[in-house]
């Protein structure tokens, strides 16, 4: 097993809702978190307690970081975009400013910024938006040029906010329905983009299926793809093992890794996707 | 007069009664991060089997109300790597390590049991018997008398020296005492109970199981009344017998219940995953509540629900 | 096309599939006054003994993580006055009843059987099986396969006519199959899954267990994976027995997941005591989703979940 | 068994929490209920469920109505007198005016009114004298001269609000700790207030065991002892067997009945006290 990577910024805070907007089909929401903000970097996520004392709900639900601040009017804030899916996400959509949540973060490895200025595409899917903007804004500042795809099913789906697109050369957007931007998916529109801005890197965050459909088109071309993957996560800290995905090192062997902590990031080139309810063949311990 | 915390599981002493459950604690490095591991009384390793195992295919995991269920599968490198690894690392940390073997065979159990002569920081060995047997039709170990009493056995004779030996047995049988009792007779120091449940659910939007494996383990919350009952019959049953007490412990006072159904010592499990400081707050609460409660030892409440 | 909310459980034709629970729908009437009972389709009874019990000694009861404990001890008011009295009101609801007959002998269950040739409104007989038996150390019948198929025997052989037989299985067992096919084989026309599981709730004021009789039965959602894990393995073996599915059935949805892992039917039991109109909920709600799913009929939908 | 008294005048309601206020140990709470209101009689309960979506408690909370209401300004209201004692009740204590609970009501027997005026002495303990305010109104529109006696551990646990007061012609009040009133117990006084105001019937609220002390001293007087039991309830309606106690029947066959529909309210003298944890021998089925 690789030694994994632990997280050593990680803490345990209670953190206090500021506001809670809804924005489209998302709720916007930020949270006074104090010192950790300074921690964070984009593609850590931070896990919630959801449900409140006496709560059926005995596990944390993780969310992309959106926004961290190290110094606003409040003190260290860090921002979610929260799809209201099931009965976690509802719970944590319908808390009002000055409740509090139990939250661990920041957790999981990060994207990698080049230490030259490249030409990189942020591609994401659905509230997979979120954690790209801060990605975009860290990217330009070392002088990338940063090209953006949205897609989502529909266009109350697009998280897509005016300050959040500051940092992007163009923006691109998708839908199922045609309700905003070109109708279609994401990766219908990708080959065009890489080409025309010449790409050398993709960062992506998104639904499984969107991932493993853009990590075909950055094979081809041969170029990198940093990836935030989703799998469903019981403690978010590396001890459950339950967040596992199939990916190949270095050395060849594909081993079963936790995407809490060797993820969400990983290089979308080493993931053996379609693994769902199957172990590759040949993984190690297999 | 200062109150003792400390306990005796079948022979390994332990400062307090606070234990990390098997399979819930990583390596032991992730939790480090939140608290020192030596502030427990001892780390629980995931169960460890001879050769590396890649676990089960994914979804591995599903939420259920008050529970989980898990088909985690052993995921884990193997007895010699966690040996050359992340052993050293925890007794570099000053942590007491109970390590958990499972095999698939009975020579598996006995193959393992020579590994862990003289190993540094181990204090006790947790055998996990809660797993299929290869040899038996993937028939679990603990669920019949005799082929735990085989395991337990194979472990005994080749373990030499004093390490304890604690058994883990399943909840999934129709009479946990009787399993309790061969597994004594067989040389266990100690029982641990429970091991999970075995649970389904299933995703109504696939119309499928919702774990690739089809069933796994619950735990939590959910199955404490179970467990409370497993640790209260087997301690009316064999009042000498130490336990290992866990499922569902949450809290200082789902602790204290375990205590007084009969546990020497308890093990947080799933709490750790909802709440990574859990193991920390349930032993300064259990101190708390023993103290609240008058007793002047640990050792003082342990079977009180018993008397009469 | 109609959509068909129809089910045979095992040869009990019921116009939907919504049962009560035995023992948490009281003698129908204080349901009644939330909702007609014909609603249902149909009204178990709470289990039937030959005498009046009183029951268990208070506190029969501890609320639990998403469930609770019961030992109520089969309190009623024995066959007899049943039969002159809850009988006759439920058949002039026009009510359909299953009739749960416990007993604490083979010929108990021998004598009741008996009894229930010829009743009006009667539709089945769920035989709860998940009692102490006082000639065998008070084991429980569904514990070992020999009693189960003595007490299911005594049943068939007493019953006369067609009425059909559903035997209620407790699931602390190490395998609910072998029970399963056990009381087929003896003449079970259907099985109903699952009693509660044995557990304790231990009161940490008083430091005793919180139920008088120490140990109860546990039952809601918390035990709903255990339940669902027992259906689906149940239908893998025996796909042509029918299955009376419950265990912590709060929605619709609940009820969809056991009828994917193969209940013919639901009972809906602890769910009612939350919410006195339960039943009807999870009724609406499980044919809107079977509709929403495309399924013609219920009976396309039954033990969907082992498609491959 | 006996046939129980179903009290057909329940029904499930979706209530509006209208006002919670802080009194002393207690919230008083008030409910906006519709018809109900104009169903609930003094004695009878409603049962709330508790802790929200999502919560592990699957099972209601029963607590006496303190007043029924049925055309306030607000439409039917009742009104409960709660104490945050553990996780379902300290959840209710904490909503705010305008959430809504799902209630069952009027639940349970009443007390019962004399058809002639008597002299009425009303005994409540701790949160107990709850509905004994709305039943000192409607026995002294009847006619009869009512006396209260209300105990507590401690003064803040004595729920004796103002207006509650005005058709009770005397009070007096022990505490445990002498905080308030006379110090003792509620049992303490009893005897001279009975003699002294000729009291023929005693209407009771509070803990068992100070339910099972006023049974005594009521069979010495040879007087009429109404209480309302507080069992642990599963459900409230009659169908789980779990909150019976045993009560001598006319017959003189004690059987185990349900407090939540042949009680709360019983006759103090037919209920076999010092019954928790065992079955009274010669009860019925035993
Ligand atoms: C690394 C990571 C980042 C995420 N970022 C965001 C985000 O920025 N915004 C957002 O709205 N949501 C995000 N999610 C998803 C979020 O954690 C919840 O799964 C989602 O809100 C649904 O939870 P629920 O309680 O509402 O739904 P439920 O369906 O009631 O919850 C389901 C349970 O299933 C698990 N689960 C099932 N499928 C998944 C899945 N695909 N991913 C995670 N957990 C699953 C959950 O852990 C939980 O135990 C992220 C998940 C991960 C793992
Ligand atoms: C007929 C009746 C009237 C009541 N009236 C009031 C009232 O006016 N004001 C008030 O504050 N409380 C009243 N109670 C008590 C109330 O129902 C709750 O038991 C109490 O609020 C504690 O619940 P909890 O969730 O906060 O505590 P927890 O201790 O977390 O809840 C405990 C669980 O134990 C059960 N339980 C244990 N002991 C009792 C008991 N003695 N009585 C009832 N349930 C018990 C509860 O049903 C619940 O399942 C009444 C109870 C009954 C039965
Ligand atoms: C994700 C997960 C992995 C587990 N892995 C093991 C294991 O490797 N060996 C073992 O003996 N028990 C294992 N268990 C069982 C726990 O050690 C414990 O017995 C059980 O979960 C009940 O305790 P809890 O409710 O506190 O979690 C595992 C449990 C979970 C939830
Ligand atoms: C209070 C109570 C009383 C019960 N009484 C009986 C009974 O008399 N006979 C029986 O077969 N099952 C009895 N049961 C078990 C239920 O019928 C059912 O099998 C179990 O509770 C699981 O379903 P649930 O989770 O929906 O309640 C009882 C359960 C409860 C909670
Ligand atoms: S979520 Fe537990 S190891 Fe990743
Ligand atoms: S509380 Fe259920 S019968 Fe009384």
């Amino acid at each position: 097993m690789n030694p994994s990577s632990i997280n050593n910024r990680a803490a345990q805070i209670t953190a206090e809702v500021i506001s809670n907007k809804r924005v489209g089909a998302y709720h916007h929401m930020s949270f006074l978190v104090g010192d950790i903000a300074a921690q964070a970097l984009p593609g850590n996520f931070v896990a919630i307690a959801v449900g409140g004392e006496g709560s059926a709900m005995i596990l944390r639900r993780a969310f992309a970081i959106y926004r961290a601040t190290e110094k606003s009017a409040h003190g260290g804030l860090i921002e979610l975009i929260v799809a209201p899916h099931g009965q976690g996400s509802r719970w944590l959509t319908s808390l009002e400013p000055h409740a509090t949540v139990d939250m661990v973060a920041p957790l999981g490895t990060h994207f990698g910024i080049p230490t030259e200025p490249v030409r990189a595409l942020l591609v994401g899917g659905g509230y997979g938006s979120a954690p790209l903007f801060g990605l975009a804004e860290l990217l330009k500042s070392r002088g990338c040029r940063v090209d953006m795809v949205l897609g989502a099913s529909t266009a109350n789906k697009i998280y897509a906010p005016l300050d959040g697109k500051r940092a992007v050369s163009s923006l691109t957007i998708t839908t199922d329905d045609g309700s905003m931007g070109t109708q279609g998916q994401i990766t219908d529109v990708l080959s065009q983009i890489i080409i025309e801005n010449e790409i050398e890197i993709i960062y992506s965050c998104g639904p499984m299926g969107m991932l493993e459909a853009i990590t075909k088109i950055s094979d081809r071309f041969g170029i990198l793809h940093q990836c935030a993957v989703e799998e469903s996560m019981a403690c978010g800290i590396g001890v459950c093992m339950t967040c596992v995905l199939p990916v190949t090192g270095d050395d060849g062997v594909t081993r079963m890794l936790r995407s809490c902590i060797d993820g969400p990031v990983m290089d979308g080139s080493r993931v053996v996707w379609d693994s769902k309810r199957k172990i590759p063949e040949g993984t190690f311990g297999a | 007069m200062t109150f003792s915390f400390q306990t005796d599981l079948g022979g390994a002493l332990l400062p307090n009664p606070i234990l990390t459950a098997s399979g819930c604690a990583g390596s032991g490095k992730e939790l480090s991060q939140f608290f020192p591991l030596t502030e427990l009384g001892a780390i629980v390793t995931k169960s460890i089997m001879i050769k590396a195992r890649s676990g089960r295919a994914t979804p591995r995991m599903a939420e259920t109300p008050s529970g989980m269920l898990n088909s985690i599968g052993l995921q884990g490198p193997g007895v010699d790597y966690f040996i050359a690894n992340d052993l050293p690392w925890l007794d570099a940390q000053g942590a007491r390590t109970v390590v958990s073997i499972a095999g698939e065979t009975v020579e598996d159990y006995a193959v393992l049991a020579r590994k862990m002569r003289n190993l540094p920081g181990v204090v006790g060995l947790e055998v996990n018997i809660s797993c299929p047997n290869v040899e038996n039709r993937g028939m679990v170990f603990s669920c019949q008398p005799e082929t735990a009493r085989a395991a337990i056995e194979a472990v005994r004779r080749n373990i030499g020296g004093d390490l304890p030996i604690i058994a883990k047995l399943s909840p999934d049988v129709t009479d946990i005492v009787s399993i309790a009792r061969e597994v004594a007779n067989a040389g266990a120091d100690g029982v641990a109970l429970i091991n999970t449940l075995l649970g389904m659910v299933i995703d109504t939007n696939l119309m499928l199981p919702k774990l690739a494996q089809k069933t796994g383990g619950l735990s939590g919350p959910a199955i404490r009344p179970v467990a409370v009952r497993a640790v209260y019959q087997v301690h009316a049953a064999l009042p000498d017998l130490p336990i290992l007490g866990m499922g569902g412990i949450m809290t200082g006072r789902d602790a204290f219940e375990f205590i007084l159904a009969g546990a020497s010592a308890v093990s947080v499990g799933t709490a750790s995953f909802g709440n990574p400081t859990a193991a920390i707050s349930i032993k300064s609460e259990l101190e708390n509540i023993l103290q609240e409660k008058g007793f002047a030892t640990l050792q003082e409440a342990i079977g009180y629900a018993h008397r009469n």
